[in-house]
């Protein structure tokens, strides 16, 4: 079976690194491609290289605080872009401060997201949800 | 670009001022005659570097908090919120995002909106926007001394306007403000930018005014062994002294296993020292600051509160002569201003409490901390060869040869090829050396090291004990075990 | 009276144990074979000694609460809550002020009065008004081993109870539990209850059942030098070996100096094994338990946890087998079980991390602890000599004496001569020995240590400093410094 | 002049010496004839005291959480005894957990208590009252 394709990466002007790698570490253990864009990625860099590796999802880290207005608009770029209904994913520690989880999930859903995480989302998790929505499509 | 590490000749430096000072508006309130009387007129309760002095001979180690919101009457709360119900001693002002990017349009567009909101919406206090006054309407509003904490790669404008705002230290290097916190910057770009900034820390000092100067310890924060970043800290105390920096804070992130973040702190010390004395720098003053734990927290509050006690608790023992304080939200987010006193309150009783123990002369310390040293000198010695004596060109081409290599770390001029893991006690060694230049002894005393807890663990020494060490605090372990 | 440690003859053991199980109605529901069947049942996970020695072996240190409250269904959820929310591997069950003085009419009326008010209204949980069967409803109900802990001077009913009701441990002895918690009561009588208790274990014992003992260490929990509680810890475990009793917990209360704390442990486990071993007991297991600073908390949470996390780490670093977890709430009266669930969380933290770090054989913990073996040595021996070789006869002989004399105590068998103070790094020396028997090396040690801290401080050694030392942690400090 | 009379004890079945003994050793050195009756004392225990030595005030201290119950009835006792306008003051834990301090207040000054005393009070305040009660009487 062909691998599934995943775009990785870190938003915005964030440079938080270690997340990023070790996620990719392990999603390359579990099986996936994975093009770790690192960090300090654009909206526009996910998008070029979803389109270059016809990748099946892409997954968004963000941890310093300003997540949510670096994603904000992500999702139309996509659709424009053509990546019609590409999985995306938003994790790390999406907004400022301590916040009611609920809230942020629900804003982020708005802007479009699949799926939301919480600050110290483990990797089976994330490999597990990709694997059941991957079993979906 | 050819850098060298010399004291910038006065023509250069003023003429490249005069470009600073007009990368935004604010740059025209600064002028250097006018700071250096408002800077002396603060009083020495005041003043960073005294008050570290004298914490340092009695033995002491000060507590500081990280801090900073978008707008000055907040940001003024919060401090003196720190500072009355925290019982912080030391007091910071933690810049924004933005800023720290010099993109002065978007912190202004931050500004507004925080204004707007009635809340801040930016992670930090854009110094640079607000310039001189409103710097020193804050720095004047407080009564303990206040430094300027952020991860600027180019700071040039924003140590200006530090200075005149009031501010008595500044931390920061060429190295360290750009390998954690950078993607794209060369460090010849960073390193010429911050003999700017430590060159006008030496005018300072030289017109009277003593600034002190801290190279942030801890880089990436996540299992950078001692030697690393310990020879950084040597490396950015001889630059910063070359332009007439007169008094250095040099820091370390703690890895948790006792004995070594303890022999760390001794190492640091004795070894900036000998370095600066080697070359010529011996009225530098030096003390030291102690970071707790700066990876991947527990999201449980009670358990932060165990990490961030027996991180003060390691700042004390090991003699720091001040401690960065972590708060019970780390692992979630920005702190409110009560999770951060709390933090502060929790660090506090434990620097009084044991302010009388020291554990820096005890054998295993002392055998830790030779050995620290040896690898500290196997580095040093490689980036004084590549530098054919100059330790700022030797710098660039020891990141670019991977002698320095620091794990983890985001920047494109970092190697990458190091990788570290705990050993059997916990203590931070190194699973891959890269091409870190340490002796055959030395090479194998980590290789000993790794293979006594791969023995334990009965699995192979390999990658995932540096996934599983990175995630193991933030479980409730230091070491990763496996299940 | 004359006291011996002579093993209770079983015709003298069962006519008292007649009139022990009359002293209220539910004594009548203990049927000794019944017990054994029941005990037998209980699987070994929630066995409290095999617990403790698989955690032994393994290096481990377990953690444990204080609880109890007056009705059965909330006492469960509380135990409940902390093992689930408090990650408890022990469990307490805290009995009563009224039960600890045999007064079971007013218990009775606390049972009513919370029966009413739907909350509890006792300080604990009243295990003998209850009975055998809604005790052993409560431990059957939990995942952890549960252990009776009280402070009780006659708990001869409250054993038999205890151990028929499925607890597998049990808290107290005849002296640490008279010395610190009653006024009236003479040795020679708490000592008879005592080889009571100790002999009904012994019975259980020899039937297949062992059910772990732990002598009381922490006394007064109040700047009590390691000598006396660890003096008195050995020979409760004499005087409970005597009886048949073959597991063994023996305790310290923090004093806050890092090397004298884990010397004290230290000390305290090579000692207890020595002198069983000298008397014919080597058959007794023994382990440790370490409590987190037992004297004035700080108000503040904060500052609280700061405390308790140090007692956490100074327990792993010291390898004791468990240990006492104390809330942020202790300052303030009886936690919440949120509060004793977090007191728990942030000691788990440091449990956890810090179990692979052991502070047990650097040289200047063997210093220590060879000192306090020298003590307890100088102590031991009196107490054998007072009693003619008979260490209950120079148990009683020994408080008389004031050789063995526990720093504020309430008990008026307690001579009361000795005066505790810290010493220049906070170890917790003697500032009056009174008539301890120390040698005069021992005597020139100590008086030389506060000497030393007399002319930091600047004043004369004078009973200021204890007074100054007992209110220090609470003011957030170790020694209490003049100001 | 003549040393003002002060009757310590920490009342009822509770055991806690240390503060006791530091609290009546701080009284001494301010100046105070202190009659310490210990722990575990009972409320005519408090009262025989104070007739003896014909004391200005009591102090009564409570730790272990039981106070409420110990002290109700006191002052009765002592108005009963002539113990007319006696300083009747309260101080420790004196109540179960932590609990907000105006209502425990309340519910010991309706107890006839002069003035009651939260957890931590230091031997300073104490002292420095007393004087001003003193001076007043
Ligand atoms: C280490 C660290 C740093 C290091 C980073 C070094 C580096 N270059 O990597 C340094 C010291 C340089 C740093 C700097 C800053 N930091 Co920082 N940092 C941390 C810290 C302590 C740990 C992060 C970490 O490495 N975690 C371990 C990894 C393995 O976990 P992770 O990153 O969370 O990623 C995992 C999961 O979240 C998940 N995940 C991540 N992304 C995604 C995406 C998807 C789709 C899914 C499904 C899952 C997922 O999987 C990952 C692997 O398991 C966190 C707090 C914490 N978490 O304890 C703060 C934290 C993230 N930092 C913070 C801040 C504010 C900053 C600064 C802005 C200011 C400052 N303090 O100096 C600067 C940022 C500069 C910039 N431009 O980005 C804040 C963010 C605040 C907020 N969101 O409200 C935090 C939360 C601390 C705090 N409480 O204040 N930081
Ligand atoms: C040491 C201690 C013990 C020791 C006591 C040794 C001894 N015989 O003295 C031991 C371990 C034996 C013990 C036993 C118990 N304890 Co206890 N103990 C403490 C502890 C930790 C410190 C008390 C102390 O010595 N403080 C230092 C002295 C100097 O301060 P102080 O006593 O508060 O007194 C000062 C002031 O309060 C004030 N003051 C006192 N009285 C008065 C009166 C007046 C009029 C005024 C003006 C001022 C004043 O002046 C004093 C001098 O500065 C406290 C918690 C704490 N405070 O941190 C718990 C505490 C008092 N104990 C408590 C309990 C429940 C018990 C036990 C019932 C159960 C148990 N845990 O085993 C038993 C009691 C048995 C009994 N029958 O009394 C609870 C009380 C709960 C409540 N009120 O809600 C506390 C608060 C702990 C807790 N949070 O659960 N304890």
């Amino acid at each position: 079976m062909k691998k599934r394709v995943i775009v990785t990466g870190v938003i915005g002007a964030d440079v938080h690194a270690v997340g990023n790698k070790i996620l990719a570490y392990a999603l390359e253990e579990a099986g996936f491609h994975v093009v770790n864009l690192g960090v300090m990625v654009s909206q526009e860099e996910y998008i070029e290289a979803a389109l270059e590796t016809n990748a099946d999802a892409i997954l968004v880290s963000s941890l310093y605080g300003h997540g949510e207005i670096d994603c904000n608009g992500l999702r139309d770029k996509c659709d424009e872009a053509g990546l019609k209904d590409i999985i995306l994913l938003a994790g790390g520690n999406i907004v400022v401060g301590k916040q009611d989880f609920k809230e942020v999930e629900k804003r982020f859903m708005d802007m479009g997201f699949t799926k939301v995480y919480p600050p110290g989302t483990q990797p089976e998790t994330t490999i597990e949800d990709l694997n059941l929505m991957f079993a979906k499509k | 670009m050819e850098i060298k590490n010399k004291k910038i000749a006065n023509d250069a430096f003023f003429a490249e001022r005069k470009e600073v000072l007009k990368q935004w508006p604010t740059g025209e309130g600064v002028d250097f005659d006018e700071v250096v009387n408002y800077q002396k007129s603060i009083p020495d309760s005041k003043r960073f570097g005294k008050k570290l002095i004298n914490a340092e001979l009695k033995g002491e180690t000060l507590i500081q908090p990280r801090a900073g919101v978008a707008l000055p009457k907040e940001h003024i709360e919060l401090l003196r919120f720190l500072e009355t119900e925290g019982e912080a001693d030391l007091l910071p002002t933690t810049v924004d995002a933005y800023t720290r990017l010099n993109r002065y349009d978007e912190a202004q567009a931050g500004i507004d909106k925080s204004k707007e909101a009635g809340r801040s919406m930016l992670n930090g206090f854009p110094i640079v926007n607000y310039g001189v006054e409103i710097c020193r309407s804050v720095t004047s509003a407080l009564d303990n001394p206040v430094q300027v904490r952020h991860g600027t790669p180019d700071a040039r404008l924003l140590t200006e306007i530090s200075i005149a705002g009031g501010f008595t230290s500044y931390e920061g290097g060429g190295i360290s403000y750009n390998i954690p916190y950078s993607k794209n910057h060369s460090l010849e770009k960073t390193i010429a930018h911050w003999q700017y900034t430590d060159r006008l820390v030496g005018l300072y000092e030289e017109a009277g005014v003593s600034i002190n100067r801290e190279p942030f310890g801890p880089l990436t924060g996540t299992l950078v062994a001692p030697c690393i970043s310990n020879s950084v800290a040597v490396l950015e105390s001889l630059l910063a002294a070359e332009q007439g920096v007169k008094d250095l804070t040099v820091g370390y992130g703690q890895c948790g296993n006792l004995i070594q973040d303890v022999a760390a702190i001794r190492s640091l010390k004795l070894m900036t020292r000998e370095y600066l004395d080697k070359f010529g720098y011996s009225d530098v003053k030096v003390t030291t600051v102690f970071h707790q734990w700066m990876g991947g927290f527990p999201q449980d509050e009670a358990k932060s509160f165990g990490v961030i006690s027996w991180g003060a608790a390691a700042a004390v023992l090991g003699k720091a002569t001040k401690v960065i304080v972590k708060t019970p939200h780390e692992a979630m987010g920005i702190p409110t201003k009560e999770a951060n006193a709390a933090g502060l309150r929790a660090s506090k009783q434990l620097t009084s409490m044991l302010k009388d123990q020291s554990f820096t002369e005890i054998p295993a310390v002392i055998l830790e901390s030779d050995i620290i040293m040896n690898e500290m000198r196997c580095i040093l010695d490689k980036v004084e060869e590549l530098g054919k004596g100059d330790f700022a060109a030797g710098t660039v081409a020891a990141f670019e040869a991977g002698v320095i290599d620091v794990p983890f770390a985001p920047s494109r001029f970092n190697s990458g090829k190091v990788m570290p893991a705990r050993d059997n006690t916990g203590a931070v060694r190194l699973l891959s050396v890269g091409n870190i230049p340490l002796s055959e002894d030395l090479l194998k005393f980590h290789r000993e090291k790794l293979e006594q807890r791969a023995a334990f663990e009965k699995r192979p020494v390999s990658f995932q004990m540096v996934i599983d060490d990175v995630y193991a605090i933030g479980k409730g372990f230091l070491i990763g075990r496996p299940k």
